[in-house]
């Protein structure tokens, strides 16, 4: 049989740089942050490959272009350079090095097509507009999208509950740039509800920025049809997920013992069925904010929006490659930063995960 | 008698959120040929873990299992695979033990298919269908095309003991494969399993958390009591049930209502020291009984882990003060 | 003295793809003031249907086609709360407010999933205020001292429950709170559906002498949903055995077990095992339990009954008085007690 | 022979249930039916009728008569022509990106999840960070670098970027389905892994597997058509997506009578993308065995 075994005491300390590790690792946020800078770092890397390193790349283009229009090499070459922000003649790790120093000092080069423009500036000067437009129509996607949800929940299995979630999926599978055009033929061309100039750009051209009733009026009227495609194409899927989520909390034991403990509807609703059921949507709130950067690619273009998808889609069709390069990766730094937002949202939102340190 | 399955010190850990647990701590059994051995335990007290690791489907973080004597680790190649279908195991959940996507002759004919246990596609059928006749689902032919969900909870488990019998083995882990059917068909479902075991000579691990199950089902064989990961009682079963040494068994025995009202109203249940079950995050030190038990005592208890000695009726018994 | 609840001829029908599932079909009992009924059955057989139909806490696919269940209040009602209009109330009239207010002041219900009966995101203290909120009961610091006093009550440490969530608690705690919120309104019924299965046998001992404690101590009538005999055996006073949707037995609980007179209920108690039984005494009950969609004809016990002769395939027995407070619904009741049953058997052979 | 005959018996009885299962579900037969007519006026079509090569002057921009059952292009050109020549590269890009896609994201997900341990974590990991890169912006980025010609690289390039996301749905639902018990029953049985993943664990994630995959078509199908838009994938072949950005290109919007030549492609891809998704919502009852075995 088993020698009489005294309980082990407590693993004595290694080495401290060995329980540091140990620390950071076992701190769930600190892990998450770790984790956002690097997915940071790798794209990064990945846009600097594919914009400088890969054969044939854009960089040597711009050189051909440059000599071509008459540059001698050498000159095409510190031209380039000067636009793209780092010294291209080194060897290539060097490049890199540089080419991170300057991200992280937030420059982000020169454009190609409109010289001397600093591409960080160029971004700072559309962000709002993007901001503002994908914004509020999250904010009105969400809310919509949670009420009518609940609708579908409650009243399931009647005519408004298939009418509902048979839109929902159409809208759901129907893509949003299409969604887009079929709303500007049918309000600008079919039903001429709302002129074409109207769909066009984020405020009438002489218009000044300005605190005035009559600069908001210009500006919703111009963002007025973009907000209601935005709405549309997204509202569908928040709606079947709410509902999913609220039939499934429908039918927790929670919410019968709710009911025999004689709780009014209303509390039972919010507190109860409610709280429980958006749960999952908040987290999936805070990661399209994310998104909400980039704006719409297509939706923007389409209706000449001047966001920050516009920016990109214009860079991508001019093959501007600084400022192509510049947008995808504040794009991908704000979805990275809404995916921690939303880790630890869920954390704050729902108790059981608080307690366990965000686990 | 030979002995078909050893434990010696084994030990499983698990990591959870960060921390080591031990499910199974320093377990040593010895279940020989043709016996019945019961594993008795409140939940998380790792019968299940012990059972699965028998099996070989989860492997042990300490100490040996050995079958006829070999060490289920080192087997390879034939040696192996004779191990392999040597020990089967009767699941608890009979809504997740058989394939919702394949009828029942399905079920039963795959492993007969893939060892080539029987001649050709009709041997195969033949034998299925005597292997149903063998678990009383009579007559087998209303059962060959049937899916689980068409079956009663009954009529799972008799397939699901079928399904085992398909390779022959010498060993089953039956994890508590009675405690999701109904009360009035649980006997015949036991009365078929020892009636199989005689049959086949085959040699059962009974888990389950019932003690008069345990009694009824093992009549000959032998009663194990776990707590927290430790044996801390093993006996003849009628013996346990009737003389238990340990507190842990005789607090247990004590809790139990029995049917019938004369004899539960005057049944005294033995007081703990305190309610609370101490978890396996935080196991307490030395024997992991002491914060509840009615003999505790001190320092002792406290602080050595106390080993299974023998007493003087021939049960086994780790506690100080016994 | 009239009875707390009065149950009679009640039917209550599911719809399903298959056909209709008839879960209870024309039962009548009643429970008496502060007397604790046991409703004993195996899966299927509908005894949760009965407790969820008191309440009127059926699923939307549920509908009580027949029957009445008349409440009758006796003590004044609870300090500090609204009194209730009738003192006699017509439990299946009740709708919205009044049906609102029945529940839990008058009626409250423990169910078997400790686990998840309590909302995760709220803290026990917020529990017990919205149940009190939504009966004008105590508010505040007075709340608290009397759902403290309850959660003592229930051997909790009550400051250390008050405080935290759910999931800071095990599931013998949680269901140990879920009594002491059901006895917040001091209702005059409580019904518990299997409050123990899903426990361990400790905690469940511990649950049992709370509940045997608290019966001391308060007046309340319980109706108590088991497939566990040896638990009716303890807690009850009478005892009545379910099968397929029909009340089969209804007697003192020392009678259902010293002299059962219906085959089934002879049957369950022949395949539960004791610690003290003899082996060969377990028989178990033939066949398997019945599809509650297609029943069989006449008496629904008749294909599993080694009694079972042409009346019983073509006429379900009604419940008859075999003697005092004693009542069966088989038409060989007689023979039934000398034939199967196992401490006759087992007696004489001591 | 005879468990020849045996396979084909029950792979007849199978489809046959299949299909009653479809007419089942109305919305689900309608979606596989429009499919299926895609499918085959995109490739049989053009043989019969084939794209006009020569602008017809005299018919630009008209709208829907006789001898043009959908109006015309700003060519002249018959707009019913164009969608059916239309068609093919579509089917292709969804059918190939779908499968494509779905196949590594089934072989990675299930091998992660069978491998566990460091290697299923890294895996994982990885597919984590790659899930916040923002999609669409990367494939444009992509396309713009990498000159795509054909529409095969452009649907091996939309596969390479989708499959990580569905692989780790793929992994969490092999995972919960290895921890049921007639897995561990089947592993303890020793019916061999392969077996056991063909046999066991794939019947029961069919459903599963084909919805993601009809989910993934559907969403190749629009960002083809976005990169046309952006102009980023050249005009090589005529296809709605074409259709559509070269009728809009021209102005479709300021002139109503030349509306037909964007409505008809359009019109073709909302009718493709419904009838995917109505589809896909109908196959959890075609897989799902209680439901079989009613039929």
């Amino acid at each position: 049989m088993s020698s009489a075994t005294v309980s082990p005491t407590l693993p004595t300390a290694r080495n401290p740089l060995f329980f540091w590790l140990e620390r950071i690792v076992s701190n769930y946020l600190l892990r998450r942050i770790l984790k956002a800078i690097f997915s940071i770092w790798l794209v990064t890397s990945i846009t600097f490959i594919l914009v400088r390193a890969m054969p044939s790349n854009p960089v040597e283009i711009m050189i051909q272009d440059l000599t071509s229009a008459g540059y001698s090499p050498d000159e095409a070459r510190t031209q380039a350079a000067t636009l793209v922000g780092f010294n291209i003649n080194q060897p290539m790790p060097e490049q890199y090095l540089e080419y991170l120093r300057n991200v992280l000092h937030g420059d982000l080069g020169k454009s190609y097509k409109s010289r001397g423009l600093r591409v960080t500036d160029m971004i700072v000067q559309v962000l709002p507009w993007t901001l503002f437009s994908v914004g509020l129509s999250l904010l009105i996607t969400f809310t919509l999208g949670i009420m009518l949800g609940a609708i579908m929940a409650y009243k399931r299995d009647t005519w408004i509950d298939h009418l509902l979630s048979n839109l929902a999926a159409t809208l759901d599978a129907v893509s949003p740039y299409l969604v887009g055009l079929l709303i500007i033929l049918l309000l600008g061309v079919i039903w001429r509800i709302v002129p074409i100039t109207q769909m066009r750009g984020a405020m009438s051209p002489g218009i000044q920025p300005a605190f005035s009733l009559e600069f908001f009026a210009d500006v919703f009227t111009h963002v007025r049809v973009l907000l209601l495609v935005y709405v549309l194409s997204a509202v569908g899927s928040w709606m079947l997920t709410m509902k999913s989520s609220t039939i499934a909390t429908l039918g927790e034991d929670y919410v019968t013992v709710a009911r025999a403990r004689g709780l009014p509807d209303l509390r039972i609703l919010t507190a109860y069925v409610g709280r429980n059921a958006t749960l999952p949507l908040f987290t999936r709130l805070a990661i399209s904010i994310g998104f909400a950067v980039g704006g719409s690619l297509l939706l923007e273009s389409l209706f000449t929006y001047r966001g920050v998808g516009f920016l990109l889609s214009r860079a991508l069709s001019e093959r501007d490659y600084p400022v192509m390069q510049g947008v995808f990766l504040v794009i991908a730094a704000a979805v990275v930063f809404a995916n921690l937002l939303a880790d630890y949202l869920y954390g704050w939102l729902d108790p059981r995960i608080r307690i366990v340190g965000g686990e | 008698m030979k002995d078909i399955i050893r434990l010696d010190h084994v030990t499983r850990t698990f990591q959870v959120r960060r921390q080591t647990i031990k499910a199974v701590d320093d377990f040593s059994l010895t279940i020989h040929e043709g016996e019945i051995m019961c594993l008795v335990g409140e939940s998380g007290c790792g019968k299940t873990t012990t059972g699965k690791m028998i099996t070989g489907v989860l492997p042990v973080s300490a100490g040996t299992i050995l079958y006829h004597g070999q060490d289920i680790a080192k087997l390879r190649g034939q040696g192996l695979r004779q191990y392999r279908l040597g020990v089967q195991m009767i699941h608890q959940d009979v809504y997740a033990s058989l394939n919702p996507a394949h009828n029942i002759s399905e079920i039963i004919a795959s492993p007969l298919r893939r060892h080539g246990l029987t001649k050709g596609e009709t041997g195969t059928q033949a034998r299925v269908r005597e292997l149903l006749q063998m678990v009383d689902m009579t007559p087998p032919d209303d059962f060959l095309d049937k899916y689980p969900h068409q079956l009663s909870g009954g009529q799972r488990q008799r397939v699901s003991v079928a399904r085992a019998l398909t390779v022959v083995p010498s060993f089953i882990v039956a994890d508590e494969a009675v405690s999701m059917v109904d009360v009035s068909i649980r006997i015949s479902l036991l009365n078929m399993m020892s009636k199989l075991k005689d049959a086949m000579g085959l040699s059962v691990l009974f888990i389950t958390h019932d003690l008069a199950l345990a009694k009824y089902f093992a009549w000959e064989g032998k009663i194990g009591v776990m707590y927290l990961g430790r044996l801390v009682e093993l006996a003849a079963a009628r013996q346990l049930v009737e003389t238990p040494h340990h507190p842990y068994t005789q607090v247990l025995l004590s809790a139990i209502p029995e049917a019938d009202p004369e004899v539960t109203r005057k049944k005294r249940t033995i007081q703990l020291r305190s309610m609370d079950i101490p978890s396996l995050l935080r196991l307490p030190s030395g024997c992991s009984f002491h914060p509840r038990c009615p003999r505790f005592l001190g320092e002792k208890c406290e602080k050595i882990v106390p080993e299974l000695k023998t007493t003087f009726d021939g049960a086994a018994v780790a506690c100080h003060a016994v | 003295m009239p009875p707390t609840l009065a149950v009679r001829d009640l039917s209550i029908e599911y719809k399903a793809r298959r056909g209709r599932v008839q879960a209870i079909r024309n039962v009548s009992f009643d429970v008496e003031r502060g007397e604790a009924v046991a409703l004993i059955g195996e899966s299927g057989s509908g005894k949760t249907t009965l407790g969820l139909g008191i309440v009127q806490l059926l699923p939307g696919t549920a509908a009580i086609t027949q029957g009445s269940i008349v409440y009758q209040r006796y003590a004044p009602p609870a300090p500090y709360t609204k009194p209730v209009a009738a003192q006699q109330v017509e439990v299946l009239k009740l709708q919205g407010g009044a049906l609102r207010q029945f529940r839990w002041k008058e009626c409250a219900m423990v169910f078997q999933s400790a686990l998840n009966a309590l909302n995760p995101v709220l803290r026990i203290a917020d529990q017990f205020a919205d149940t009190a909120k939504a009966h004008g009961y105590l508010q505040g610091k007075a709340l608290q001292d009397r759902a403290q006093h309850l959660l003592e009550l229930v051997r909790l440490d009550p400051a250390r429950a008050w405080k935290s969530f759910p999931h800071e608690l095990s599931g013998g705690m949680r269901q140990r709170v879920l009594i002491a919120l059901g006895l917040l309104l001091e209702p005059q019924l409580l019904i518990l559906d299997e409050p123990t299965t899903a426990l361990d046998i400790l905690t469940q001992r511990n649950i049992m002498d709370v509940l045997k404690d608290l019966r001391q101590k308060l007046s309340f009538s319980l109706i108590f949903i088991s497939h566990d005999l040896s638990l009716a055996a303890e807690l009850a006073d009478r005892v009545a055995t379910v099968y397929a949707g029909k009340v089969v037995e209804i007697a003192d609980v020392h009678a259902t077990f010293k002299e059962p007179t219906h085959p089934y209920t002879i049957g369950l108690i022949n395949a539960v095992p004791t610690l003290k039984g003899a082996k060969e005494d377990l028989t178990s009950i033939p066949g398997s339990p019945p599809d509650l969609i297609e029943l069989p004809s006449g008496c629904k016990f008749h294909p599993r009954c080694p009694l079972a002769d042409q009346l019983c395939q073509e006429q379900e027995p009604e419940l008859q008085a075999i003697s005092a407070g004693h009542q069966a619904a088989c038409w060989h009741w007689k023979l039934a007690g000398e034939a199967l049953s196992r401490f006759k058997a087992s007696e004489n052979r001591a | 022979m005879k468990a020849l005959l045996d396979w084909l018996a029950r792979t007849g009885r199978e489809t046959g249930k299949t299909f009653k299962l479809l007419r089942r579900n109305k919305m689900g037969f309608f979606g596989f039916l429009v499919i299926i007519i895609i499918v085959l006026a995109s490739f049989v079509g053009p043989m019969i009728w084939p794209a006009e090569q020569s602008a017809n002057v005299e018919a630009i921009n008209k709208g829907i008569s006789l001898d043009h059952l959908l109006g015309t292009d700003f060519q002249g050109q018959d707009n019913l022509r164009k969608v059916i020549n239309g068609g093919r590269d579509i089917v292709i890009i969804a059918f190939l990106t779908g499968v494509l896609a779905t196949l590594i994201a089934v072989v990675v997900g299930a091998f992660s999840a069978f491998a566990g341990g460091r290697v299923d974590s890294i895996l994982m990991e990885l597919v984590n960070i790659w899930l916040t890169i923002p999609k669409f912006p990367l494939l444009a980025v992509m396309a713009t670098v990498l000159k795509l010609n054909d529409i095969v690289t452009l649907s091996v390039l939309m596969a390479i970027l989708d499959w990580p996301g569905l692989s780790r749905e793929v992994r969490s639902q092999v995972l919960s389905l290895r921890r049921r018990d007639y897995i561990e029953a089947a592993v303890m049985l020793d019916l061999g892994t392969r077996n056991i993943i063909f046999k066991e664990l794939l019947p029961n994630m069919m459903s599963f597997i084909f919805i993601r995959m009809i989910g993934t078509m559907t969403h190749a199908i629009y960002q083809q058509t976005g990169l046309v838009f952006l102009g980023i994938v050249p005009y090589s072949s005529a296809n709605w997506g074409v259709m559509i950005s070269a009728a809009e290109r021209r102005g479709v919007l300021y002139n109503p009578q030349a509306i037909w030549s964007i409505l008809t492609p359009m019109g073709a891809i909302v009718l493709f993308q419904l009838a995917l998704v109505s589809f896909a919502r109908s196959l959890d009852e075609v897989f799902n065995p209680r439901l079989r075995t009613s039929v």
